[in-house]
C-alpha cells in the first residue's frame, strides 16, 4: 500500500515536470527540469525493484544527460527559446492525440499491474530465476542476463557507446571546419 | 472496476508522459527543447517496461535467502541497454546542436529553414 | 570451422575491424583494412546464401544460449540474400570511396570515417541477420547512430541540420518500435522471432497485441522513410558525402523493408496482417509514394535531391508488391530490393563522378557535360533506362513481375498507376540526359575531364550488373521466389 | 574555477572516492547493482570534476585524446575479444563456459573481462565526448 502511495505522487511529480518543460521557455530551467524529471523517475524504478536501472538512469540521465546540455547551453549562448505568436502547433497536437489514444487502446488489455501470473513472469523469465545462479554462479540476476544470456545485446550497446564516442569526435574535435555558405560552393 | 483501475492507472500516466515529451519533440522549433522533449519520451518509455516488469511483493533480482518473488530482470537488461542508446543518441544529437549553431548562429528551426531558402 | 560460424563472423568481422581503424594513424592503411573486410564480409555472405539456398535454416546460439533464453541468430533465404546485397554494395563502394573521400573529408577524419562506415555495415548486417527482436533495435541504433555521424561529414552546412533531422526523425521512429517490441513482449514474455510466431496467435485478440502491430509498423515505416514519413531522406541524401549517399541508398532502405517483411510474415503472420487494413494501407501509400514522389523529383534542379525523391518512388513500388499479399507481389519486392539496390548504387556513383569534376550536384553547373565525361554519361544514362524499367536491364524484370501481380489479381489501376510511375522516371532520367549532352557546355566545364578510372570501374560493374540481371533472371527470381513462397507459407 | 580554494581542495578530497566507488561498482556488479557501464559513467564523472575545477588543459596532460580514443577502442575489442578466444576454443561466440574446465568459472571469467571491456570503453568515450564539448568552447 505504501508503495502505491510513492508511485502515485512520483508520477504525479513527473506530471508536472513533464507539462513545466512544455510550458517554460528558459532554455535553462528546461534542462534543470529534464534533469528533475530523470532523478524522480530514477526514484520510481527503484520503488518498482529496478535497482540497476535506476542507478543507470540517475547517473546516466540526471548526470551525464544533463552535464551535456549545459555544456551546450554554454556553447550555443541561448538562453531563451523564442516563441512567436504564428506558432500553430494544431498538427502536431493531432498526432499526439491520436498516438496517445492509440496507447491508451493498447493498454486496455494489458495484464495488471504486478500481476506474477502474467505471460512476462511466466515465461522465459522464470529459467533465469531458477538457474542463473548454477548456470553463471552470478546471484544478481541483471547482471548475469546482461553479461551472460544476453551478452550479445551488450556488445551492442557498447558499440552504440562507441559509435556516439565516434560521431561527437568528428563533429567537434579539432579546429573549427568552415561549412560553405553556399549550396554548390566547392 | 476499481481494480482495473488500480491494475493500469500508471500505464495511462505513463502514456500521458510519453505524450508530453513527444509532443515537445514535434511541435517545437527549438533544437535543445526538441533533444529534451526526445530524453522525456524515452525515460517514459523506460518507465513502461518497468511497469510492465513489476511484480507485486517483489524485490530487486538478486537472489538471496528470504525472498521468493523477484520483478522481472529481462525488462531491467532491455531499459540498460534502452537508456545506454539514449544517451548515445543525445550525445550525437548536441554536438549537432553545436555545430549547426556555428554554422547558422541560431538553434531554432525557423531561422534555420529561412537562411537556408534565402539562398 | 568457418561454416558453423559463418552468420556471426558476417557481424564480428566489420565490428572487430572497427576499432581498430579509429586507431590507424593513416587514411590509406584505413582504407585498406576497410576494403579486405567489406570483400571478406561478401565472400562470407555468397557462402552463407549458397548454404541456405537448398530450403535449410541456419539457426547459431549466440553465447551458447538455447533461444528463447538467449539470442539467436537465424538465417533462411531472405535475409541471407539481403545480406549478400548489403555486404555487395559494401564491396563496390569501397574501390569508389578512396578517391571520392580524399576529395570530400577531411583528411584528419577519413580512419574515422571509415571506423563509423564499418559500425553502420555491422549494424546493417547485424539487423538483416537477427533472429531476436530486441536485439534488432540495437543494431538498428548502430546503424542509425553511425548514419546521423556519417551524413553530417557532408561539405555543406545543410549536411548538419539533414542529419539532426534524421536524427530526431529516426529516434522517434525507434522509440515507436520500442513500445510496440514493449507491448507484445507484456503479452508474450518473449523477444525471440519464432517463439514470438509461436505464442501471439494466442493472444491476436488483444487490444495490446493490435496496438503494437501499428507502433512497430509506423516505427519501421519511419526508418524506410515511406510516404508520409519520408520527409528526412530527401535532405540526408543531398548533403551527406557522396559515398555514404551511394551505400545508403543503396542498403539501408532495403534493410528496412527487410524488417518489415519480417515482422509482417514472421512475427505477426500473414492471418493477423490480412485481419488488419495492412494491405489496403500499402497499397495506398504506395501508390500515392509513387505517384507524388515521381513528379517532385521531375521538378528538383539537383541530380542528388531528384534521385533521392526517386528513391522515395521506388520503396512506394516495394511496398505496393508486399500490399499484393500474393506471391508474385511479394517476389516483385523481392526482386526489386536487389535491382533498385542496383541500379541506385549505379546512378549516385555516376552522379557523384560527375561531382567529382566540377563539385556541384546542381544541374545547371552540369551543361554539356556529357560529352566531355562520355564513359560517365553512358553509365547515367544506361543506370537510368534500368530505373525507367526498359526491356533488357534488371529494372524491366522488377516491374515486370509488379505488373504481373496487379494483373493476377486483376487490379488494372495499380498496373496502370505503375507504368505512369515509369513514363515519370523518363522525364526525370530525360531532364538529367538533357543538361548533361543537348545543352552547349559552360566556360568553366568546357576543358572537364574523364573520371579516374577508380571511379569509373565500379560504376561500369554496377551497371553491367544491371545489364547482365535484366537477362539472366534465374538467379534473383529464383531466389525471391523461393523466398516469397516459404513467407507465404509460414502462415499458420 | 580554477582558483577557488574550495573548491580545489574539495575536488582533490573527492575524486579518489568517486574513483574507489566506481571500482567497487566496477568489480562488486555481480553481487549488487551495478555493473561495467555504471563504473564507466562514475568514473568519467570524476574526470568532469577534475576537468571543471583544474581547467581542460591539465586534464588533458593526464589523459590526452589521444589516449581516450585508444581506449575507447580497446574497451570494444577486449568485449568482441572474449567472444573470438570463446570462438576459437570451440564454444560459439561469446559462449563463456569454454574459457575454462569448469562452466561456472568460465562463466566467472568472461563475464569479468567483458564487464571490463564495458567499463573501460563506456569511461573513456564519456570522459571523450565531455571534452570535446568543453575543447569547442576554448576556440
Amino acid at each position: 500500500m505504501i508503495d502505491l502511495l510513492i508511485i502515485i505522487t512520483l508520477l504525479a511529480f513527473l506530471l508536472v515536470t513533464a507539462i513545466a518543460i512544455i510550458r517554460i521557455h528558459s532554455l535553462f530551467a528546461i534542462v534543470m527540469l529534464f534533469g528533475i524529471f530523470s532523478l524522480l523517475s530514477a526514484g520510481l524504478f527503484v520503488v518498482m525493484d529496478a535497482a540497476d536501472v535506476a542507478f543507470t538512469e540517475a547517473a546516466v540521465g540526471a548526470g551525464i544527460s544533463t552535464v551535456l546540455m549545459l555544456g551546450t547551453l554554454a556553447l550555443t549562448r541561448q538562453h531563451e527559446e523564442k516563441h512567436n505568436g504564428k506558432h500553430r502547433p494544431i498538427l502536431p497536437l493531432l498526432v499526439v492525440l491520436v498516438t496517445g489514444a492509440a496507447l491508451i487502446y493498447g493498454t486496455l488489455d494489458i495484464p495488471a499491474f504486478g500481476d506474477p501470473d502474467a505471460p512476462a513472469q511466466q515465461h522465459v523469465v522464470p529459467r533465469y530465476l531458477d538457474k542463473a545462479v548454477d548456470e553463471t554462479g552470478v546471484p544478481n540476476i541483471v547482471t548475469a542476463v546482461l553479461a551472460s544470456y544476453r551478452g550479445f545485446d551488450t556488445l551492442g550497446e557498447v558499440t552504440v557507446i562507441f559509435t556516439a564516442g565516434i560521431g561527437v569526435f568528428l563533429l567537434l574535435a579539432g579546429r573549427r571546419t568552415r561549412h560553405s555558405e553556399k549550396e554548390n560552393a566547392s | 472496476m476499481m481494480e482495473f483501475v488500480l491494475g493500469h492507472y500508471n500505464y495511462w500516466i505513463v502514456v500521458v508522459l510519453m505524450m508530453a515529451g513527444f509532443y515537445t519533440v514535434i511541435s517545437r522549433g527549438n533544437l535543445i527543447k526538441k533533444i529534451a522533449g526526445l530524453n522525456i519520451f524515452q525515460v517514459s518509455v523506460f518507465l513502461l517496461y518497468i511497469s510492465i516488469g513489476n511484480v507485486r511483493d517483489g524485490t530487486t533480482p538478486i537472489i538471496a535467502q528470504g525472498f521468493q518473488h523477484y520483478s522481472n530482470p529481462l525488462t531491467h537488461v532491455l531499459i540498460l541497454t534502452a537508456i545506454v542508446v539514449g544517451v548515445a543518441t543525445t550525445a550525437l544529437g548536441l554536438a549537432l546542436i553545436v555545430r549547426i549553431k556555428e554554422a547558422y548562429g541560431s538553434i531554432e528551426e525557423e531561422d534555420i529553414h529561412l537562411q537556408d531558402n534565402s539562398l | 570451422m568457418i561454416e558453423q560460424h559463418l552468420s556471426i563472423l558476417l557481424v564480428v568481422i566489420p565490428l572487430l575491424a572497427a576499432p581498430i581503424t579509429a586507431i590507424l594513424p593513416r587514411a590509406r592503411i584505413a582504407w585498406l583494412l576497410t576494403l579486405l573486410i567489406t570483400w571478406s564480409c561478401l565472400l562470407l555472405a555468397v557462402w552463407q546464401l549458397q548454404s541456405v539456398l537448398d530450403g535449410n535454416i541456419i539457426s547459431y546460439e549466440l553465447g551458447g544460449w538455447a533461444p528463447p533464453w538467449g539470442i539467436e541468430y537465424r538465417i533462411d533465404t531472405l535475409n541471407a540474400f539481403v545480406a549478400v546485397i548489403v555486404a555487395a554494395i559494401a564491396a563496390i563502394t569501397l574501390p569508389y570511396a578512396l578517391r571520392s573521400v580524399e576529395q570530400e573529408i577531411d583528411p584528419r577524419h577519413i580512419p574515422l570515417f571509415y571506423t563509423a562506415f564499418l559500425l553502420c555495415l555491422t549494424g546493417l548486417l547485424g539487423i538483416t541477420l537477427t533472429g531476436d527482436i530486441f536485439n534488432l533495435f540495437v543494431f538498428l541504433e548502430i546503424s542509425s547512430l553511425s548514419s546521423y555521424a556519417l551524413i553530417s561529414m557532408g561539405r555543406q552546412r545543410q549536411a548538419l541540420t539533414a542529419a539532426f533531422q534524421y536524427l530526431v526523425m529516426g529516434t522517434i521512429g525507434a522509440t515507436f518500435l520500442l513500445i510496440g517490441i514493449g507491448l507484445i513482449y507484456s503479452e508474450t514474455g518473449t523477444l525471440n522471432m519464432l517463439d514470438l510466431a509461436g505464442r501471439l496467435p494466442s493472444v491476436f485478440e488483444l487490444r495490446t497485441v493490435h496496438t503494437a502491430f501499428a507502433f512497430i509498423m509506423i516505427g519501421v515505416a519511419l526508418k524506410l522513410a515511406l510516404f508520409p514519413l519520408h520527409l528526412w531522406l530527401p535532405n540526408a541524401y543531398t548533403y551527406a558525402p557522396t559515398v555514404i549517399t551511394i551505400f545508403l541508398a543503396a542498403t539501408a532502405t532495403k534493410v528496412a523493408i527487410y524488417v518489415m517483411l519480417r515482422m509482417v510474415y514472421t512475427v505477426f503472420s500473414i492471418g493477423f496482417a490480412e485481419d488488419t487494413p495492412l494491405n489496403e494501407m500499402f497499397m495506398l501509400l504506395g501508390v500515392i509514394g509513387v505517384l507524388f514522389a515521381s513528379l517532385s523529383a521531375i521538378y528538383q534542379t539537383n541530380s542528388k535531391r531528384l534521385l533521392a525523391y526517386s528513391s522515395v518512388a521506388q520503396i512506394g513500388y516495394m511496398v505496393l508488391g508486399i500490399g499484393f499479399g500474393s506471391v508474385l507481389g511479394l517476389t516483385a519486392t523481392i526482386v526489386h530490393i536487389f535491382n533498385h539496390a542496383l541500379m541506385k548504387a549505379a546512378l549516385f556513383m555516376a552522379v557523384g563522378a560527375l561531382i567529382y569534376r566540377v563539385g556541384s550536384s546542381h544541374l545547371r553547373d552540369w551543361n554539356g557535360l556529357g560529352r566531355q565525361m562520355p564513359w560517365t554519361f553512358a553509365a547515367l544514362v544506361i543506370a537510368g533506362l534500368s530505373l525507367i524499367g526498359l526491356p533488357g536491364t534488371a529494372g524491366f524484370i522488377s516491374k515486370w513481375y509488379l505488373v504481373s501481380a496487379a494483373v493476377e489479381q486483376q487490379n488494372w489501376l495499380i498496373a496502370f498507376i505503375i507504368l505512369v510511375g515509369s513514363l515519370l522516371a523518363v522525364v526525370y532520367v530525360w531532364k538529367m540526359v538533357e543538361v548533361l549532352f543537348f545543352r552547349d557546355a559552360n566556360t568553366s566545364t568546357a576543358e572537364t575531364r574523364e573520371a579516374p578510372l577508380l571511379l569509373l570501374v565500379p560504376t561500369w560493374l554496377l551497371v553491367l550488373a544491371n545489364l547482365y540481371f535484366g537477362f539472366n533472371t534465374e538467379l534473383t527470381v529464383d531466389i525471391a521466389r523461393s523466398a516469397a513462397s516459404m513467407m507465404e507459407a509460414s502462415a499458420p | 574555477m580554477k582558483n577557488n580554494l574550495i573548491l580545489r581542495i574539495t575536488a582533490k578530497l573527492l575524486i579518489p572516492f568517486i574513483i574507489l566507488f566506481a571500482l567497487y561498482v566496477q568489480f562488486h556488479g555481480d553481487f549488487g547493482p551495478g555493473g561495467g557501464f555504471q563504473a564507466g559513467v562514475i568514473f568519467s564523472s570524476a574526470f568532469i570534476l577534475y576537468t571543471l575545477v583544474y581547467g581542460l588543459e591539465t586534464a588533458q596532460q593526464i589523459i590526452p585524446l589521444r589516449i581516450l580514443q585508444i581506449l575507447a577502442s580497446l574497451g570494444v575489442l577486449i568485449y568482441i575479444g572474449t567472444g573470438v578466444v570463446a570462438l576459437l576454443l570451440g564454444g560459439e561466440f561469446l559462449n563463456y563456459s569454454v574459457l575454462a574446465d569448469a562452466q561456472i568459472t568460465g562463466q566467472h571469467i568472461g563475464i569479468l573481462v567483458i564487464e571490463l571491456g564495458v567499463g573501460i570503453t563506456v569511461a573513456s568515450v564519456m570522459i571523450m565526448i565531455f571534452f570535446s564539448f568543453a575543447g569547442r568552447g576554448r576556440q
